[in-house]
């Protein structure tokens, strides 16, 4: 099963095959972090979402993330799934699940992962508003790095 | 030849999702103030750039052959 | 669906309804925490578990947690369900959904929901070991209270 | 009648999981020893109590038709 632990699909997700990937004996706890698309952001409506993804870098990149956990976390088991396309509001857009014999490290690294996916992963979202549509990430919206420019000592192996 | 993939914004204000661009070598930085000068990419500043699925910075040869990515500030999750 | 937020049971736990109690349009993350019966325990080998619950008081100890979190971390909301009787090794025990706008308050409400349940709520385990059997939380094997004595303010309200 | 209710090894040591005591008002600290004395309950120290569902302290007063339960250390979750 390790290589679909990292996938990227069009169709609506399922949760419950994600927590199956990472489920192992001697696994006590697993979390899952589940996205969801959101009616509201800051007091504007959402009508509905576009995910695009430059697809074999961003299976890559939660490669990558799955491995920087391992390091961080010895024991632990993720798997990532994210959807693109159309998405409306209350859709899935990203699934993590990810196991631990104990709780603390699943919790961790599980918040990990989801930053780690805002940092570098390429995948991008077009907001539909009621009044009109943006790129996020552009200057415009919202610019995720938090100095305004991405910092290659994120992103680099 | 050079494989240059657009996405988000860049695509949109590019109109197309691909240039390829015919050079045996150049550096990010080059290929960016090129790309911005013939099809009136905006502002490249912010986005970073992968040659063949790996991250790399301005300063990195791209060579005949690579694909490079433009990837803009992303927003998954 | 308010009150069956909270729920002990006796059958195998499926995930993906309690994900659905706390599904909302303003809800854009869900963390779920899925504890599962681990095999190995400090080089201990599990061959099944016992729970055994104070049932009425343990859903109010469940309401309570979900109340706690709601004043902490205003606009989420919290389900949980426990299940008891015999569980073998990689069933699941227990899942806690936790919804919120923000995933930031998502991740904390359900760290601090699975916290509080090893603290007030009347459910025990009973270990079968390979090599015996035991209640856990008793003197012999594990304490769960950090001075070795219940704090009478973690517990009343 | 108070009803007192037994769980996990407590229940294993009285070898039931209820017991009827007879009597009008009792603290939990006094009703706590009455029970040691009359079931070899052998350690009640570490044990908290509940009296209608509600954690409740040594002082506090249990009367006629309450439920009290004796709750050794949790391990739920």
């Amino acid at each position: 099963m390790t290589d679909s632990l990292f996938e990227i699909v069009e169709e609506p997700i399922q949760v419950e095959p994600i927590i199956k990937k990472v489920e192992r004996r001697e696994a006590g706890a697993i979390t899952t972090f589940i996205g969801t698309v959101r009616e509201w952001t800051k007091g504007k409506r959402t009508l509905y979402l576009e995910y695009q993804a430059y697809i074999p870098m961003a299976i890559k990149m939660f490669a990558k993330i799955g491995e920087e956990i391992e390091k961080k976390w010895p024991d632990t088991m993720v798997a990532i799934t994210h959807r693109i396309g159309r998405l409306d509001i209350s859709d899935i857009a990203v699934v993590i699940a990810v196991s631990s014999p104990h709780r603390k490290a699943a919790y961790e690294a599980n918040e990990y992962a989801i930053e780690r996916i805002k940092q570098i992963v390429p995948i991008w979202k077009k907001e539909h508003w009621e009044d009109g549509k943006t790129w996020i990430g552009d200057q415009l919206e919202n610019v995720p790095y938090p100095d305004g420019k991405p910092d290659a000592k994120d992103v680099k192996s | 030849m050079i494989k240059v993939l657009l996405f988000a914004h860049l695509q949109e204000e590019a109109g197309k999702d691909q240039i390829n661009y015919d050079r045996e070598s150049i550096t990010v930085k080059e290929l960016k103030t090129s790309l911005q000068n013939d099809f009136g990419l905006a502002e490249l500043e912010q986005v970073m750039t992968a040659i063949n699925e790996e991250y790399a910075m301005d300063e990195d040869m791209v060579k005949s052959g690579d694909t490079v990515a433009f990837i803009p500030p992303v927003s998954g999750g």
